[in-house]
């Protein structure tokens, strides 16, 4: 059945959904649904939820659930995910499954509660101290948001590192229809031996990202880096649309994506061979697929709130095959379809 | 097809609910459907406004710079969003607190004296139906009773089924004068 | 008769730090002229006789490295 | 002399061994330093109410970074002075189990001031240890927020000056305020009454914590020898001497 929910409450819901049964939290604009939403329902299912003191305190409440062996979840914006790299850092070394929800907003500073997709860099490229990735997952409806947050659990739970929902405050504010997927039953959630359980019947369990020697440590990370690979090899989604005949292909995530979709729709009305290409992993980033692509669409028009940092992969993964222009907007400010279609109508004609 | 309403007015007129309604209504006759509200720091007193788009076809963006339908319901509003009817569209505005007429040519201009109405049915709160139902009317997608048994399933989510009458009347109300 | 009492110090983990031997009441304690392999002249028991086997040096030793002893001939057969 | 006993001779038996609650690894603090008695305090709690199958240790960053090492318990290794929110993580997502911290000064006190104050205003129910030396001594003796008047430090080389860097933090009078804790004590090791009494506040805190009482501190003032240039039995005399004036000693809040 089909209801009409908030982003921010759709992906809450979904994080129950999933088994989630913590979650730590700290106010701030524009995703607060998603921290009412779990102080409301998660004691009932028998969950805890604590409003932290600070998006610090919150994400290191985190490390001690997920620690504990139990889905946890935390959710925040724009600077409050900045708050929280210390503890995403610690997380990704003490390989611990945490999903981390952010709703962007503008930036840098305070900037504004408008939506934004000024945060690419941070949550693809490691985001905090070290050598290390999270899996970035970016919904653009409210549906595939509730989907990715289960999706995110349990890529979490079965790498042990942390995923990261990458949405926006478009997202996070906006209703739309979802049909929620069902609950993962308990038993479905993987059993973790590693987990902080008590030390009855088996030897201690240690859960830390520290380790003194240099060689030591080295082998802790190859083999981290090891699962990134895996990560890399298995676990790209992405969105093609009316990419086949394609003469401009605009690349966007999550809100962007959307609206780039209705572009394409109005682009085809008039006769332009516009094609869609949705990353729905940031990281690992689709660069096989779209350098495929570029071995015959021309133009890769990368379309984004912000001054361009997706952008930069695909660069990368278009490898100079095509031009790579270049459409963003800054400041919270969204674009409309018929500005990108403007922009479009710059590289093709019908 | 893709129409974007906006709903305007003061923090308190039950913007975001109207809106709520409408999509919802919209929803379960079948429609593509969005509603984004305006999120500020202001809580109370301040403006209120949020973007219904009710398409045949997946919604791109929620985000509506030029609306098919306006309800106003109040000055401000109609000052700020007014301007942005696409041409063609309507601006429904509320004739009770603004006394200034909109002037533009290429729109239908609608004054619906929404807090009169409301206050002889009893009920001032329901100003924001009487909105509704006259936007119903101009959308003309779906009957008023889909909006009604929307509304009675948010007002019963929330426990206040005994404003469903005066609700349903104000409803009516807005539908016959649009 | 043999003493009271006797400690067992755990050569490897004292760090002839001394707690001990200024704790003792007795002076049973000191520290050897011996090295443990970390290089630490370990504490021994330098007059065992003294010895009350009153736990203070144990209860003392930041290094858990005091064991304590008491003579009780009669409840080991009981 | 022999340098060690190994064979304990017939008719001998033991009344004081080591606590079954601590591994067979060699502590890694200086010789004399007070963390080693209060690690062995936390073993000998442990092993006395019989919790060392549910009992999850939090590990600072600091001298007791490797404190985890020393336990045959469960443990978790926390970002500098978040031991407290990574304890109400554990504690929240499984009730059942015993969540201890043990941090020192710069961890708690400093960094991890907002994570200690509101676990306790919160009441969580977890057992803080918090080692009080009054400097930084992982990282070489920098200036602690316990750090007390005229004190050298390496970041404080005149002497500790009140006027530039503030006072002493008295973080248990400060929590003693609050209605959130069950129980803050401030103890010493310095001899053995003051180790058998701060034993048994340890041993209380764990209690408060099985009978669901809420959040218990016990702050234990030790010395740094090391960092104090001083030979390891003289720490009891700086602590005696100087750091009790600071930091008295005895029960701030015990809720019944």
């Amino acid at each position: 059945m089909k209801v009409l929910m908030r982003g921010n409450e759709a992906m809450a819901e979904a994080a129950i959904r999933a088994g989630c049964r913590t979650y730590f939290g700290y106010p701030i604009t524009p995703q607060n649904e998603i921290l009412e939403y779990m102080a409301a329902h998660l004691p009932a299912v028998g969950g805890a939820c604590v409003q932290a003191e600070s998006e610090v305190a919150a994400i290191n409440m985190c490390y001690g659930a997920a620690a504990a062996g139990v889905r946890t979840l935390t959710s925040s914006s724009s600077p409050g995910i900045s708050l929280k790299m210390e503890g995403i850092s610690y997380l990704a070394g003490a390989r611990l499954p945490v999903v981390i929800i952010n709703v962007m907003r503008a930036g840098p500073g305070l900037g504004n509660i408008a939506p934004a997709q000024g945060d690419y860099f941070q949550a693809t490229k490691g985001g905090g101290h070290g050598d290390y990735r999270l899996i970035v997952l970016a919904p653009s409806t409210v549906q595939e948001a509730a989907e990715l947050v289960m999706l995110a659990f349990e890529l979490a739970d079965r790498y042990r590192v942390p995923a990261m929902i990458l949405a926006d405050g478009m997202l996070g504010q906006m209703m739309e229809p979802v049909e929620l997927p069902p609950p993962i039953p308990p038993e479905r959630i993987p059993p973790k031996p590693w987990a902080l359980t008590g030390a009855k019947g088996r030897p201690p369990n240690v859960v830390s990202s520290f380790d003194l020697d240099p060689h030591r440590f080295r082998e802790i990370l190859r083999g981290l880096w090891d699962v990134y690979r895996q990560i890399q090899r298995d676990e790209v989604r992405w969105e093609e649309y009316q990419t086949e005949d394609a003469e401009l292909v605009l690349v966007a995530y999550g809100t962007m994506g959307r609206i780039c979709r209705t572009v394409v729709r109005r682009a085809r009305r008039e006769g332009l061979r516009v094609g869609l290409f949705r990353p729905i992993t940031l990281w690992p980033f689709p660069s096989e697929p779209l350098r495929r692509l570029s071995a015959r669409v021309p133009v890769f028009l990368t379309v984004e709130l912000s001054a361009g940092q997706m952008w930069e992969d695909v660069r990368l993964s278009v490898d100079g095959r095509a031009q790579t222009p270049f459409y963003g907007e800054l400041g919270g400010v969204v674009p409309t379809p018929e500005e990108i279609l403007n922009e479009v109508k710059k590289y093709v004609r019908g | 097809m893709e129409i974007g309403v906006v709903f305007a007015g003061f923090g308190g007129q039950g913007i975001l609910l109207a809106g709520k309604v409408l999509a919802q209504a919209a929803m379960e006759r079948g429609f593509e459907v969005t509603w984004l509200p305006s999120y500020g720091p202001e809580m109370r007193g301040g403006t209120a406004n949020c973007t219904v788009v009710i398409a045949d076809e997946p919604v791109g963006s929620p985000i509506v710079d030029r609306p098919q339908i306006l309800v106003a319901m109040n000055g401000p509003s109609l000052e700020r969003f007014g301007p942005r009817v696409a041409p063609g569209g309507t601006i429904i505005f509320n004739a009770s607190l603004v006394s200034a007429p909109f002037a533009r040519a290429d729109v239908r201009l609608l004054p619906i004296p929404m807090n009169a109405i409301a206050q002889e049915l009893g009920e001032v709160r329901a100003a924001n139906m009487v909105a509704l139902g006259a936007v119903v009317k101009v959308l003309g997608l779906f009957p008023l009773e889909a909006v009604a048994e929307a509304l009675s399933k948010e007002l019963g989510a929330r426990g206040r089924e005994r404003l469903l009458e005066v609700n349903r009347q104000a409803l009516l109300r807005g539908f016959s004068l649009a | 008769m043999p003493p009271k009492g006797m400690v067992v110090i755990d050569k490897d983990r004292c760090k002839g730090c001394g707690v001990c031997v200024a704790t003792c009441p007795f002076g049973v304690l000191a520290l050897s002229p011996e090295f443990n392999r970390y290089g630490y002249n370990v504490a021994a028991m330098a007059a065992p006789e003294k010895c009350t086997g009153c736990t203070m040096c144990a209860q003392m030793c930041p290094d858990a490295a005091i064991e304590v002893y008491l003579y009780r001939p009669a409840k080991e057969a009981v | 002399m022999s340098v060690v006993e190994t064979k304990v001779p017939a008719g001998f038996v033991p009344v004081y061994t080591r606590p079954k609650a601590l591994s067979d690894k060699r502590f890694t603090y200086c010789p004399g330093c007070d963390h080693g008695i209060i690690t062995r305090l936390v073993a000998e709690a442990i092993d006395e109410l019989g919790i060392q199958e549910r009992t999850v240790g939090v590990a600072p960053v600091g001298c007791a970074v490797f404190l985890y090492e020393f336990f045959r318990c469960d443990f978790a290794q926390a970002a500098h002075g978040r031991a407290c929110a990574v304890a109400t993580g554990i504690k929240r997502a499984n009730p059942e189990l015993i969540v201890f911290t043990y941090q020192g000064d710069g961890d708690l006190a400093a960094i991890g001031t907002a994570e200690t104050v509101h676990a306790a205003n919160r009441g969580e129910n977890i057992t803080v240890i918090f080692v009080n030396n009054q400097i930084y001594g992982m990282t070489g003796g920098q200036m602690a927020p316990t750090t007390l008047p005229g004190m050298r430090t390496t970041t404080t080389p005149e002497g500790r000056d009140l006027r530039s860097t503030g006072y002493p933090l008295k973080i248990s009078e400060m929590l003693a305020q609050l209605d959130g804790p069950a129980y803050i004590t401030r103890q010493a090791v310095f001899d053995v009454r003051h180790v058998q009494m701060a034993r048994k506040a340890i041993l209380r805190a764990f209690r408060n914590q099985l009978e669901g009482k809420g959040f218990s501190l016990v702050e234990i003032v030790a010395s740094c020898p090391t960092n104090l240039r001083i030979p390891p039995a003289e720490g009891v005399r700086w602590v005696k001497e100087q750091a009790l004036k600071y930091f008295p000693l005895g029960d701030l809040k015990v809720r019944e």
